[in-house]
């Protein structure tokens, strides 16, 4: 069963310096919080995992907690650049990140190899472009049956994983709709999970397209109401487009930027 | 007489009549959902619209701000984990159309959306990189690809191949192995390009109405070839831009 | 879309003599009519594909509508074995049946494979069994980033899949809940598809735990109430429990089964 | 006082009592599932009930008809698909155990559901075959089996292993990779067996109340090993058989 806690003190006991974190929501449920509650608790050398890394990463890496980025798509959705991500590839400003770059469908399947308890998944992907050539953690893989040459990538396996979810009962049990992305696989695949929610309840009414995290499978749950925010909380709220509009300027020059991680984050 | 509309306008409308009624087409946000979007509007009511963030057949009421908008799952026919979207339905080659765009197109189609400059460890220019583009781009039956050009745009070479296109000419895909027939359309705010039958390198095949020849050689970065039948693109009817612009206003 | 049509129609234009055909539902919203409808239009040379053959597999190899058979699990669930089943590979009555045997994840992952438009899959399967040894359809392979060997399963592509659910619209989208079981894959994987429901209805309402196969994917949709019995259909009606227990004796003699054909499926 | 019990009784009691409170069991139907549902009624309401048609955390009010019974829908916390069960539940490892009955079972616990005399291609009697057994054997951390003690079941070697029990002794799992530790407990009509520890050979550790050693004995096809420790099973208790009928009468 998972432990109700606070997010402080499940930021606290389960991540830790160096460790592989993957923070997952696509546009929808993003743990911006926690992601936030990472900088405040200054962790660093972290191997930062995501599909689509935009602001919550990109704060994260220019609070320099990041010496490693995997991911398949990074920007500002709708706006533009991460421009603290950028600085850190292209100046290695705070520190140099190393990356590791994929599509979404492979890292969609290593997220579901990992979540399989497989050591790698097989795609159709990735055939006739420059991104195996630049990411080693792409190699070609035989049809025993068919001969057919298709791609390998192999299982991601976080040391946790946090996500954001609507709600939580008191055992931990978790439910999210709307679209959901790839939490599910990313929980699973990993060692340890967070799960902030916007409310903890009683009981878990049966919905729609809900989709329902068993409380034995996650570490510990924490409430945040608006714990997404700017992103969006499908029943709760909606995504807050002026902030990532806003974040634009914050995050092109350094100066602003620090202003607001002491503004913000630390204060 | 003529109405008054810009070149994105003429370029998003000429996307969405590329796209046929009762197919499937897996859409990008941006000028790719616009045109997908009134394209379900006007010809093709039955479109069926996939997004990436796992909503088959969504139906918005207005255009979705990013491929994860909550407008999205409401109105889809059914919402899926996007492990789903891409290995149970773009993967099999169920989707007709991909929607691409390009920060870097060459003339056999290949896309960079990755770095430009320098080599990728130490590129000039970062950018966000590949998402879903790969698998859409060897994936759909067809690719269109949407961008306006330019000479930054419209390169020789791409300085990476994030979407593999034609690669180096005929021939290359079948010898790749891949399952669809790649982009076959690239409508620009110019005009629009296909692939020439023999050698797969893209060539004018339409001029947007009041674009010169001129202009579009001065804005592709290699010796542009223009098709014999070159033709020009039917003006936005009054109907395409009142739909058009209520999309962008219902914002 | 998907054409409403009825099921002898469908049958009819769908399955053809010789064909790969997989009739799916575990337990539940099993396509028991369409079984009977493929018997009545004496089909025949069939592969039959199913991961728990049970009575309506039963009845249609005694009918002679089968030449083989790939399975993991064939049995009368609760009550005991498959007379017709066992009778036509211990026998060869009514004809050689030959099998292709599986395990549930095996033949789960083929499946998946399929539905994915991969030649294969790869599981922690069949590892120290006789499985390996008997069917062909089991092959090793290796991680190519980590060595560890798995095992392969090629992808199964029925000719056509049949699947029961509860409704569909009239644009044939399909909406099934309760046990899903493997259907969507078994669609998904299919090159035509045929869907019997309980009832065709103008608009789908958005149920909790309700699986939505757009009628993109769907060759034909037949309304066809109680087309699941003798399982059962949630939200419709009871497993008719009786009907199975019944069967053994029906079952285990040739005479028996042969006036149950004549009387309850050409008559 | 004694009670009056059959020994099938005594068996799912046994059974039951195997499980415990807050750990998630695999569950096939027939014994299995009546073990399982009165552990949850009596020392273990905690216990999370997986079948393989995809119910997790299932909590059925009366004994399930079939491994797909409604009920368990009804009352499962997740609802999920049948290729995820076994591919994101049972195969990482997540399952405590693995509850599997047998037609046949070897002294090291292999187990056979596919075909006896005979060979395969031409056996003397065809079962149902492996469904779910073979991977709950091996990814399961533990496995019980449950089964009626007699020479017909209890043979020295399996026609065909279905599923894997401890190989050909001890190390055998290992040697094979296999994640699980296999069958620990076969709880029989007539006592406990478990795997010698040296050996892994199944070895009778525990006697049901009443039950003559001899009568084990002629119950095994091998000679069986009896363990020094070996004692007697605590008789049901009223509770217990009170819950097991009522479980049964729900039917």
């Amino acid at each position: 069963m998972a432990t109700i806690t606070t997010l402080a003190d499940a930021v606290a006991e389960l991540v830790h310096d160096g460790d592989t974190v993957a923070l997952e929501g696509f546009t929808h449920l993003i743990p911006v919080a926690a992601g936030q509650e990472i900088i405040r608790q200054r962790r660093r050398d972290l191997t930062l995992v995501r599909m689509t890394p935009d602001i919550v990463y990109d704060q994260m890496i220019g609070a320099g907690c990041a010496r490693k980025l995997i991911f398949s798509w990074g920007g500002n959705p709708g706006v533009g650049s991460l421009h603290r991500f950028r600085e850190a590839v292209q100046q290695g400003w705070p520190v140099p990140l190393e990356i590791e770059e994929h599509s979404h469908a492979g890292m969609a399947n290593r997220y579901v190899a990992g979540a399989s308890g497989l050591p790698f998944a097989v795609l159709r992907g990735y055939t006739g472009t420059d991104l195996a050539s630049v990411t080693s953690t792409i190699k070609p893989i035989t049809c025993p049956f068919t001969g057919e040459q298709l791609t390998a990538v192999p299982a991601l396996n976080p040391d946790v994983t946090i996500i954001h979810a609507q709600r939580a009962d008191r055992a931990g049990n978790v439910q999210m709709w709307g679209i959901t992305g790839v939490q599910k696989e990313a929980v699973l695949a990993a060692k340890r999970s967070l799960v902030t929610v916007e409310e903890v309840v009683d009981t878990l009414e049966p919905r729609p397209g809900a989709v329902v995290l068993p409380g034995w499978v996650v570490t510990a749950v924490a409430e945040v109401p608006r714990g997404a925010h700017p992103s969006y909380a499908h029943g709760y709220y909606e995504r807050d487009n002026a902030y990532y509009q806003a974040w634009d300027a914050i995050s092109r020059d350094r100066q602003a930027f620090e202003a607001w991680l002491k503004g913000s984050v630390f204060e | 007489m003529s109405l008054n509309y810009t070149a994105d306008e003429m370029m998003s409308v000429a996307a969405s009549r590329a796209l046929r009624a009762g197919s499937s087409c897996f859409v990008g946000i941006g000028l790719p959902s616009t045109a997908a979007n009134l394209a379900r509007r006007t010809h093709a009511p039955d479109l069926v619209l996939v997004y990436e963030s796992g909503t088959l057949g969504a139906k918005p009421d207005r255009l979705p701000l990013s491929i994860g908008d909550g407008v999205l799952a409401e109105t889809a026919d059914a919402v899926i984990g996007v492990p789903e979207v891409f290995n149970y339905w773009l993967q099999p080659g169920r989707i007709d159309v991909g929607f691409l765009g390009a920060a870097q197109l060459d003339r056999f189609g290949n896309i960079n959306t990755t770095v430009i400059g320098g080599d990728y460890a130490d590129p000039k220019v970062r950018l966000p990189g590949a998402g879903g583009a790969p698998e859409i781009a060897t994936s759909c039956r067809e690719v269109f690809v949407v961008v306006r050009q330019s000479r930054r745009t419209f390169v020789e070479k791409v300085d990476f191949i994030t979407s593999v296109g034609h690669g180096r000419g005929k021939g290359d895909r079948e010898r790749l192995g891949l399952p669809g027939a790649g982009p076959v359309l690239v409508i620009t705010d110019l005009g629009v390009l296909r692939p020439d039958p023999e050698t797969s390198e893209l060539t004018l095949t339409e001029l947007h109405p009041g674009v010169e020849l001129e202009q579009v050689r001065e804005a592709t970065g290699w010796e542009l070839k223009v098709s014999p039948e070159l033709s020009r693109s039917p003006e936005p009817t009054e109907h395409e831009l009142t739909v058009l612009r209520a999309l962008k206003e219902a914002r």
